[in-house]
Parts: structure tokens; sequence; C-alpha cells
């Protein structure tokens, strides 16, 4: 048997934007992949950056940050921070040896249910093509991860 | 100095042979340095999208990847079609990695292999933008006193290029006159169609475009309809006759390529430049210069 | 210290209970969580019932709860009650989280085991997360009951004058000699037809003589630091080269100065005035201003007629820019739109064929003091047209210009339709897209221009030229356009094209928003706290928008604005002092390094740095929780409150059951 | 499973570089058909083609003459308030129709595309005497009198070759078309 694999997804929204998009997705009864679990931030530029390799290390397979379009803001001008952010995280992540397009940065206003929706599908079958991400599991397997970076750190000593 | 890949486009073998001559005359004199791609192909005009979407990229994409090659940074076409296609390959290739992968695909069978690397040109950018008019109105010695010419800038020069300037309402090209010491007149359908790739295909429709052209032209007393493109030049000369039967019309004014009038004014010799050659004479242009 | 945390899942009829298993999901949280603290888990048709409050309540006093966890609708709609409930029984109201399993998942999803599977993932997050939240207090801030009202249109006066009237002080600034707005500029307002001056003038009177408004003309903001309650403002009164004090509003000064000029902003460049002038003849206040760019005298040393003839001396060549401060509690911008500039479309020809007008030209050629006299005219000022076509959505409904529809331009082009007919007995053309008429008495009024023979084509118009084709077409503009509703493509010749402008927001609105703190949409237009419940309020608290500032509307819409805001204003003075929400971010003065790196990523400027102590401080009165600089400090030491690390990073593991207790392999 | 596609998402399909753009979008305003200067040829104006694409006309589209009078000026496209290419969908019909072989009678359009489409295959470069004989055909011996003073007048003039050119690489060329294209081996 060929069981499909789900992954699991965790999602950052803003307050005011992407995730009134979500409760307007769920008010318009729209019927997207359950595979997304939010998290609400006041703001997208709230999103640090631990966050997501926080969730990516115990057990997600991708992560899902969103926030207002550019220039729309609530608070003017946080979510162009957000970006940035985003973009580095690529690089970190490439350099960790994680596919980057684990990570996805999505605008949705509070008026993009249907967005909303539609690129939490498309979010999850990217993922789902990417199999999944292992991450948590081998730490967890470890025990004490702490334990290992010492030994690493002996043996480099 | 810079070398511009020139890809002169079939019609300039053929019916626009006075486009070619005269670019190349005034280039020369101008100082700059066209060199035509090795063994182009035929780009499609506007006749092949109708039958394959890919493979007219591919054709285009073919003289791009040519001229990659041999190494060029910029792509100048004197044909309006022919610019308009490259233009757009060269963008959609940019912008869309799958379409890139497809024609690349089909290029490997030729040995090619472009990157949509190249900036596209219409020869009137580079002239205008890359000389300059300053630097061209220094070189004038038969300035075109008096002569009042219909600025015709088509439709693909211009279209659907939506960052262009002004679409609507461009003026590059009266300023080119002015330089030359001509009268541009104020040409209400400067940026109407000619009815170019429908002049087989629609001769009735074509034809009324091309009254419509020639009559704007003559209610504002130009002298002369100076055109970017072959397709527009043929249309507006080597079909005025035939308006004239179709409309009882009595059109006989000159259509000449941007280029000529530069040449003329430039003070190269009219012969060069392809004069003569047209159905309708461009001889009456010459006196104001002369 | 191990909490007792309560755990309540909402049926909520079958909205809930239809898709997910809530009684799988309460008995799931109750036997996997209780390591975690859940003391009780209960499932119930309406949590937000009277009942299910009650539920609660009674739990918490006599379970000992010290959480609370909701599993129900989108905190969005139900988080004020639950947290409203938790007070009444003695909980602070920050200790209780909502898990959305409505919105996100029995509306989202349809598989009944996939849905009960994520509910106890989200209920599992909620519930890690709680344990990190803290107990919050409201911030209360004390109020000042004076309010700035920023532009003199009708929306700005109508707000000015409710506080005013109410008793409380209030500074109105105008960017313009005048206020007024464009309301001053039209003849006739839709669809009733009465004179705008009628009924704009006493208002403006009004504002001008009120006891409680200081007017400040000629003024505009430059600067505003402080938050809600305590804003300290700084306005610049331009040089009027008038003395107010001794000016009697005679005159003289504008009859005598012999230089004219083309007035571009109240006469919409079909008009004169004078280097030295009032905008208008009701203008408020009657004090000239000089125009010292095309004033003689700043040109060569040489007039002065205007001071030569002044009977009271009250010309002041000298005059210079003055800066004051104000504080104020509230601040409303009503700054209004900009028409837009119909040059952008060159297809229309406007600026090139001289008879084709923009709307505001129009408008100000009806009125009877106008340029000329009320008398509609081509360009020349004296022929009359026969024919005038009023081209709708000029620069409005369209992706290469603006997007949004501007609301007004159907009425206004009915109203203009009418009145050519009504003094010129010409034929009217109106060609639309779509005829919008949706308010009181609008449609009637559309179809009193039907009756009065008024032509409609729905089409957009492609091109206005000159160039004739036909006999009848010799010496005419001529507008093409596809009549859509026969299929044909028709060419119109007109003596007189009208365009129907759209609205724009102020060229420098951006600018203007980031003097208050407040954003743009998309579309330009400043973003109001919710677009339904609540469209005058900002995203900063204290600043309220009213009028075309927040997207295009008509005249009995933005006074509405107005109103609204100075009632939200009103009920702010009243309460003296204001709560904020304590979602802040602070920092921990004793980890902070001093890298300023927080200070810049501020947009509302509540990060100053302590240069004697080398560390930084957010001022929570200014700060409004967006947490950026939360996230973005390298030493950890910044920390917000409601939306801590500790609880983001709890809700993370809790969502991927990284709580659960490990189970034995 | 299959799905059967709207006939506005068929047409959509067909515009690839573009990536299907909004037909959906369409207003219904007219600028296309206000601004088209070939409108008064068409049987059906732009707008309306693009009203019966999306309420799934596929007849009617098919069997009008709209899309063949278009001249690929773009001015409509520039214009359209939705950003809809209209023009590339006049293309994308054009291909659609001669795919399913379905199109108004006597048009030459179809058969010049043809034409076209061939010469370049058979030598790279397009030549302006192989492509008169199409119109003659079709346009009957009053247009052939016609064609025959203007070919006559051009070649007087040196501006009509007498032979076709060829580009050198041309078998290469072919293997490439070759891979988009089925053509066949020899030309």
């Amino acid at each position: 048997m060929t069981e499909q694999f789900e992954p699991t997804i965790i999602g950052f929204t803003c307050n005011w934007c992407s995730y009134r998009a979500a409760d307007l997705a769920g008010t318009a009864r729209m019927k997207y992949a359950p595979n997304v679990r939010l998290i609400r931030l006041m703001c997208s530029g709230r999103l640090d950056p631990t966050f997501v390799l926080r969730a990516l290390s115990s057990g997600a397979d991708g992560v899902m940050i969103t926030g207002c379009h550019p220039g729309e803001c609530h608070y003017i001008e946080q979510n162009y921070k957000a970006l940035r952010r985003y973009l580095l995280l690529q690089r970190v992540l490439k350099g960790l040896g994680i596919e980057p397009e684990r990570v996805k940065l999505v605008w949705a206003s509070a008026a993009e249910g249907a967005r909303f929706a539609s690129e939490t599908t498309a979010f999850v079958e990217e993922i789902r093509k990417l199999g999944p991400l292992n991450w948590g599991k081998p730490v967890a397997e470890l025990g004490n991860l702490q334990e290992e970076i010492s030994k690493l750190e002996e043996v480099r000593a | 100095m810079k070398q511009y890949a020139y890809y002169p486009g079939c019609s300039l073998e053929s019916l626009a042979t006075s486009y070619n001559l005269s670019t190349l005359e005034v280039a020369q004199k101008l100082g700059v340095d066209l060199k035509e791609i090795k063994d182009w192909n035929c780009c499609g005009a506007t006749a092949y999208f109708p039958v394959d979407e890919l493979l007219a990229y591919t054709l285009v994409a073919r003289n791009l990847a040519l001229a990659e090659k041999e190494g060029f940074g910029e792509f100048v076409a004197p044909c309006s079609a022919c610019y308009k296609n490259a233009y757009f390959t060269n963008a959609y290739l940019k912008k869309d990695p799958d379409l890139a992968e497809h024609i690349n695909y089909a290029l490997e069978a030729d040995n090619l292999h472009v990157n949509g690397t190249m900036k596209i040109r219409h020869l009137i950018e580079v002239f205008i933008e890359d000389v300059g008019l300053e630097e061209i109105g220094k070189k004038i010695t038969h300035p075109l006193k008096g002569l009042r010419v219909a600025p015709y800038y088509g439709c693909q020069l211009l279209r659907p290029r939506k960052d262009h300037e002004n679409v609507e309402n461009p003026q590059f090209f009266e300023s080119l006159l002015s330089a030359l010491g001509a009268e541009p007149v104020d040409y209400p359908s400067k940026t109407r169609c000619c009815g170019g790739s429908l002049i087989v295909t629609n001769r009735k429709a074509a034809l009324d475009m091309v009254h419509i052209l020639l009559q704007d032209a003559v209610n504002r007393k130009a002298d002369v309809i100076a055109t970017t493109c072959p397709m527009c030049n043929v249309n507006l000369e080597v079909y005025q006759s035939q308006v004239n039967r179709e409309f009882g019309t009595q059109f006989s004014i000159p259509v000449m390529y941007f280029t000529q009038l530069m040449g003329v004014a430039l003070g190269i010799k009219p012969g060069k430049l392809g004069i003569g050659k047209e159905l309708v004479s461009g001889e009456p242009v010459l006196a104001f210069a002369y | 210290m191990s909490e007792r945390i309560g755990v309540y899942v909402c049926h909520c009829g079958t909205n809930i209970a239809g898709t997910v298993d809530v009684v799988d999901v309460a008995n799931w949280a109750a036997e996997k969580l209780k390591h975690q603290g859940v003391v009780i888990a209960r499932e119930y048709k309406f949590m937000c019932s009277s009942l299910g409050q009650e539920l609660i309540e009674k739990d918490i006093k006599e379970l000992g709860l010290t959480r609370v966890v909701v599993a129900a609708c989108s905190p969005h709609l139900h988080e004020k009650t639950f947290r409203t409930a938790a007070k009444n029984a003695g909980l602070n109201p920050y200790l209780v989280e909502l898990a959305s399993i409505r919105e996100q998942v029995s509306w989202v999803h349809t598989d009944k085991a996939v849905a009960t599977a994520k509910s106890k993932a989200v209920v599992s997050g909620a519930v890690s997360r709680v344990i990190e939240n803290v107990a919050l207090d409201e911030i209360k801030v004390p109020i000042n009951a004076n309010t700035l009202v920023v532009g003199g249109g009708i929306a700005g006066i109508q707000s000015a004058l409710e506080i005013a009237n109410a008793g409380f002080h209030v500074y109105l600034v105008e960017r313009e000699p005048s206020i007024g707005g464009h309301m001053a500029q039209f003849d006739k307002t839709f669809p009733t037809l009465d004179c705008s001056a009628c009924i704009l003038t006493p208002r403006m009177v009004e504002a001008g003589t009120h006891p409680n408004i200081t007017l400040m003309t000629y003024s505009e903001v430059v600067n505003v630091s402080g938050y809600i309650g305590n804003f300290n403002v700084t306005i610049k009164q331009k040089a009027r080269r008038v003395k107010t004090d001794l000016c009697t509003g005679c005159g003289i000064c504008q009859e005598k100065c012999p230089k004219k000029v083309i007035d571009n902003v109240y006469e919409a460049g079909l008009g004169y005035r004078k280097a030295v002038y009032t905008p208008f003849a009701q203008a408020v206040p009657n004090f000239p201003v000089m125009d010292v760019e095309n004033c003689i005298y700043f040109k060569n040393g040489k007039c002065k007629a205007c001071e030569k003839f002044c009977p009271t001396e009250a010309i002041d060549f000298t005059q210079q820019d003055e800066l004051m401060d104000v504080q104020v509690g509230n601040i409303i911008l009503a700054t209004g739109y900009d028409l837009f500039d119909a040059t952008r479309i060159p297809q229309y020809g406007y600026g090139k064929l001289p008879n084709v007008f923009t709307s505001l030209e129009f408008e100000r050629m009806c009125n009877a003091a106008g340029p000329t006299e009320g008398k509609i005219v081509l360009r020349d000022m004296k022929t009359a047209p026969k024919t005038v076509v009023v081209v709708h959505c000029v620069g409005s409904r369209d992706e290469n210009y603006n997007k949004y529809c501007s609301g007004i331009c159907c009425m206004q082009s009915l109203k203009f339709a009418h009145l050519v007919m009504e003094r010129t007995g010409a034929e009217v053309y109106n060609c639309y897209i779509d005829i919008r008429t949706p308010f009181k008495d609008y449609e009637e009024f559309y179809k009193r221009v039907l009756e009065e023979g008024g032509h409609f084509i729905r089409g957009k118009v492609a091109e206005i030229t000159d160039a004739a084709r036909l006999p009848e077409e010799e010496g005419k503009l001529i507008v093409q356009v596809e009549d859509t509703l026969i299929g044909k493509q028709r060419r119109i010749p007109a003596d007189m094209v009208i365009l129907a402008a759209g609205l724009e927001p102020r060229h420098d609105a951006k600018e203007v928003g980031k003097l208050f703190g407040i954003a743009c949409g998309t579309s330009g237009w400043y973003t109001e706290r919710h677009p339904k419940l609540d469209p005058v309020a900002t995203m900063t608290e204290g600043i309220y928008i009213v009028g075309c500032v927040q997207g295009p509307k008509d005249i009995p819409a933005s006074v509405a604005q107005g109103a609204a805001a100075s009632a939200r204003v009103l009920g702010k003075i009243f309460q003296k002092e204001v709560a904020l929400e304590p979602i802040k971010a602070s920092i921990n003065q004793e980890t902070c390094s001093g890298c300023r790196i927080c200070n810049g990523l501020c947009p509302f400027n509540a990060i100053a740095f302590i240069a004697d102590d080398m560390v930084s401080e957010i001022n929570p009165a200014l700060c409004q929780g967006c947490g950026t600089c939360v996230a973005a400090c390298p030493a950890g030491a910044i920390s917000g409150t409601g939306f801590s690390d500790g609880q983001i990073m709890a809700q993370i593991d809790g969502l991927l059951f990284r709580n659960l207790e490990p189970v034995e392999a | 499973m299959s799905i059967e596609l709207s006939f506005n998402n068929e047409i959509a399909n067909l515009m690839y570089a573009t990536h299907g753009n909004p037909i959906k979008d369409c207003l219904q305003c007219g600028i296309c058909s206000g601004t088209c200067p070939a409108a008064e040829f068409m049987d059906h104006t732009p707008r309306v083609i693009i009203g019966l694409i999306s309420a799934g006309y596929k007849d009617e589209v098919l069997a009008s003459n709209t899309f063949w009078s278009c001249a690929s000026c773009y001015h409509c496209s520039v214009r359209c308030p939705a950003g809809i290419d209209i023009a590339d969908m006049m293309y994308a019909l054009k291909r659609y129709s001669m795919w399913k072989g379905r199109h108004q009678e006597g048009l030459i359009g179809p058969a010049f595309s043809e034409s076209f489409v061939k010469m370049i295959v058979n030598s790279g470069r397009s030549f302006e005497p192989l492509l008169a004989p199409t119109y003659i055909f079709k346009n009957g011996p009053q247009g052939l009198v016609q064609e025959a003073q203007t070919a006559t007048g051009l070649m007087l003039k040196g501006r009509m070759p007498l032979l076709p050119r060829k580009i050198k690489g041309l078998k290469k060329f072919q293997n490439m078309v070759r891979r988009i294209i089925p053509i066949g081996e020899s030309s």
C-alpha cells in the first residue's frame, strides 16, 4: 500500500490581514488542505527567524509566513522587515542543507480569503513533493542535543 | 567602441532594400557599428503566432541565441515587427523559466542556447538615445528646412509595451525630425495601425486603414510621411495606388524611412539611400535639402 | 508553579460539531494534556451563550482555574466575550486563550477524522501557549481635551463644528488661504441641485467665528509627536504678508494690485486672480494673502500699490513664516483628494484639444460666481456648444491608472448633463461603463435626466480627436466609442467634451500619513481600523480619518464621517483617560547592549536611546505592539507582552504535539 | 477522472507566455472595440467575442471573422482597463481555429499563415513573391491583375528579388523546428 505523505506545516499569520483572510476563508466555507496549523502574530514583523527554525526542528515539514501586501502593513512598513528576514532565512536554510522552498512567504490581505486558501493548498502540494523533513526526529532519537554538541566539541578539541 | 548585433529582417532584403541601404549609410556616418548577425532566420512576423506560439517564440529566440553566441550585448532591429517579437520573447524568456526551458530544448538541435541577456533596441532608439539629438544636429549639412513631415510611429514600435514613456502620445520621432531641421506635423494617426498584417489576408480592411492614414497626413499638409518600419512603409507607399482606385482619391504623398530623411540631412547622396526605388517618387523631398 | 487549566470545546450548534468530533477533542485534552495542567475539559453546545459563559465562570471559582482555553470561533469574534467572563470570575482576562476550530477547521475541511485531529493540535497549541501567558493590566493615559482638525473642507468643518459645539476647543488647520475645500468650487450639488455655496457658506462662517475654534488657514502641520491624549503638534503659519489684526477684508489691495495671475487652484485655470488675493468672495477668513512668486514688488522691488492704498496699513512685506506648537488629545485628518490629472490619458486630448474640459473646470464654468458667470461656453469664452459629450470613468476603474471606482463621477456627470440641457438646450451624450446611483434619490435623478432627453452610450471612450473623416465631423471633436448595447463603433461629433476625472489620494498623502503615523492602502487612501465596523478610526490610537482621505465619497458621506469621528473624539474626551491594549514591547535594561538596532525599526518612534545609560527604552504609550523590535533584538533584551517568545515557542511545540508526554516504545 | 475545460479556460491555456491573461476580468466596457481600427470589418466586435468566450458560445466564436481581421496592432491591449492582452487572445483564437480546422469559409488568413510557416520551415527566411499566389488564388482574376501591376512595379525598382534566399544552417534549423512541431524529413 502506498500511503500519501501528509506534511505538517506551521503557518504564521498577521493579526490584521492574513489571519483575517483565514477567517474569511472560513466564513465563505472555502475548502483547503488541512495540513497547516496557524499561529497568530500581531504583525509579520514579529516573526523571529528562530520561530521558523524551532518549528522545522520540532517536526514541521514546512513553514508558511503570511503578511500584509507590501504597502498595506497596519504598522506602516513592518512587513518589509519580514520580507528581509525571509530572504536571509532562505540563505540560512540553504546553508543548513534544508530546501529553502520549505519556507514560503505569502502576502494576503484581509479581503483575500480565496488567495489564502489557494496558496495554502498549493504550498501543501509543494511540501508533499519535497517529502518529509525529518529534522525533528533524529534529534529526538539522540535524546539530548546538548549532549551531542558537547561530544562534538570534545572531538574538535 | 560598442558593437550592435544588427538584425535586418527579411523585408530589408527585398521590399525594403532602401531601408537597409539608408540604415547602413547613416549608421556609418554617425559612427554606429552595426554588425549583421550571421545566418539569422525570419522572426515569423505576425503570421507565425496563429500557428504555434512556442515555435513563434523559438524562431525569435534562435536569432537572440545567435547574437548571444557572437558575444553581442545589444540587439538592433530596424523593423518594428521584428523589434516587438524580439523584445517580448526576450522579456518572457527572462520572466518564465519554463518557457526558456522549452525553447532551449528546441535550440539544442541547432547547438544553440538562449539566456535572454540581450538588450533589445529599435534602430530609432539607438540613434536618438545612444548617438543623441545634439550629436546628430552637429553633423547635419543639408537641413530639411520647411519640410513638413508626418511622423508615423505605427504600432509595434510602441505597443504592447506599457513601460514606454508615453505609448499614446510619443514625441521622440518629432524631436528627431526637428533635429534634422524638418517641421514635424501634429499627425493625429501617428500611432494608428496601418493594417500591415492584413494587406494579404484582408485587403479591404487594410486599404481602409491605409486610406485613413494618408488622408490624415494630407489634411495636416504633410509633404512626406516618415516611417520606422518596412511593413508600414510598404503599406502606405506601394498600396497608395490601390487606395486611390478603391476610394477614388488622388493621393501622391511620398513615404520615406526615417533613415532616408536622416541620410539626406546628413548629406549622403540620395542614390546611396535607395531613393528612387519608390513607386511614389521621393524626389520632391530632396528639393527641401538641396 | 503548575497551572490549573480549563479547556472548553464549543459545538457552535452543528457549525463545529458537524465536522469535528468535539467530545473526542475534549476527552483527548483531558487525558493527554493532563500533565500540562488541564484539570477539566468540557464541550458545550454554545460556549458564547450566557450559560456557556457561566460554565466557565463557575469552574474558575469552584475549580480554582488559573488559565482558560476556549476552542470555538475566531478570536476576532469572541475573544472579548470570554475575557470578560474570566474577569467577572476574578481571573485576569489575559489568561484566556482562544483556539479557532471553526473558521480554521470545521468550516474549511470536510473529513471528520482529519478535522478532529487538527482541532486537537490547535487546542494543544493553545494550552501550551496559555501557560506562558501573564496577567496584564490595561494601560491608562489622560486625554487632553483639545482637538486638531487638519483640512478645512466640508468634512473637516463638520468635525470641527461638532466638537466645538459640544464645548471643546478645536484647532482647524487649512493649507489654502480659505476654508471651504472642493465644495466651495462647485455650483450645484446632486441630486437636489441646491446651490453649493448657499449651503456651505453659513458653515464656513460658523467655523470662522466660533469661540471654540482656532482657525489657522494658510498653515500646515510640520511635525507631530506624542500619542493619544497627548499629541504635540507643530504648525507652520505661512507668511500672509497681511497683518490679520489690522486687515478689515475691504478688498482694496486686490482691486489696486496690477498683477493678474491665472488661478490654477480655485478657478481650475479658467479665471484670474491678483498677486494679492482672497481666493473667492465668501472666503473665510476674508484676509487676503500675498503670492510672492508673482508679486511685482518681490520681483523688481517696485510697486507696493497694495501698501499705498491699504486704509489700515495691514500690508507687511517683511512678514515671515511662523512656527507654533499646540497640544491636543485627538487628531482628525480631513485633507481630501486631488483630481485625477487628465493629461495622463493623452488619447482624450486634454490640454491639447481646447474644448476638452475637466469636471472641475466645468463646475467653475457653471458657477454663477465663476469665470463665465455661469454661462456654458467653449474655450473661446463665447460660443455655446450644440453637442456635449460627458466621458465617465476618466482615470477610474482602470488598471492603467486607478483600479477603484471614484464613486461620485456618475452622479456628477448626470448633473452636468442636466445643467447643459437646462442652460443651453444642447444635445448631451453620457458615455459610461455602468451608471452607479446607489444612494437616496440618486436613481430618481438618473431617471430625470433620461426623461429630459439625455443620450446614454454604454461604452468606455476609446479616443477623442479633431481629425475629421466625414464632412459632419469638420471642425468638431470626435468621440470614438463602442456603443456596446448595439455592438457598433461610433464616432460622435461634439463641440465640447467634459472628462469626469476621478478622485485620487493627495499627491503627498504618503508623507502626511508618515507624519501622523498612519498607513495608506494599495490605492493610496488611508487605511481605516476596520473597513466596516470602524471606518473613521485608524490603526494609530487618537488619529481619525474623515471624508475623501479614507476613500472617494460624496458630500453627505463626508459630512456623516466628519460627525462620526467627532463623536468618537468626544467619547474619548468625556472618558478623561484612555485605556490602551497592553500588547506592548519593553526592553530589559540589564541585558540591553545599547546596539540601537531596534531604534530605527519602529515606525511609531516609540524607541528612544538613553545616551547616559547607553540603553534603549520603549515608550509604552507610543508602542503599538507589532513586535518587530522583539524579533530583531540580537541580545533578546526586548520582550513583548501578549506575544512573547515563550508563548510562541510553546505554541509551536503544542501544535506539533511536542508537549505530549513521551510514549514508551 | 477527466475534467472538461470551459471554453474560457481552453483559450486561456493557449496563451502560454502571457499566462493566459485574465479574460474573465473583462468589464465589457468596449474600449477595445472603440479603439480597434478594423472593428468595422468584423462581424462581432472584440468585446462581443470576449463575452461569447466567457459564456461558452464556442460555435459562434469559431464562425466569426473577428480574430482573422485582427491586425495585431495591440492598441486594445494597452488600453484595456482590465489588463487583458486582447491582441494575444486573438492569436490564441487563430491557433485554436486552425487546430480544430474550423473557420469561416473564404478567409485568406488561415491559408496565408500556413504557407508562411511552410516557407520559413523550408528556407529559414520569408520571401514575398511566394506569398502572393495564396492571395491571388483566393481573390480571383481582378486581384491577379492588381497584384501583377504592383509586383511588376516593384520588380522594375529592384525591390522584388527573383530567387528566394535560404539560410546556411537549414538542416539544423529544421531539426530545431522538428522538436516543436512535426514536419516532413525533407523539403
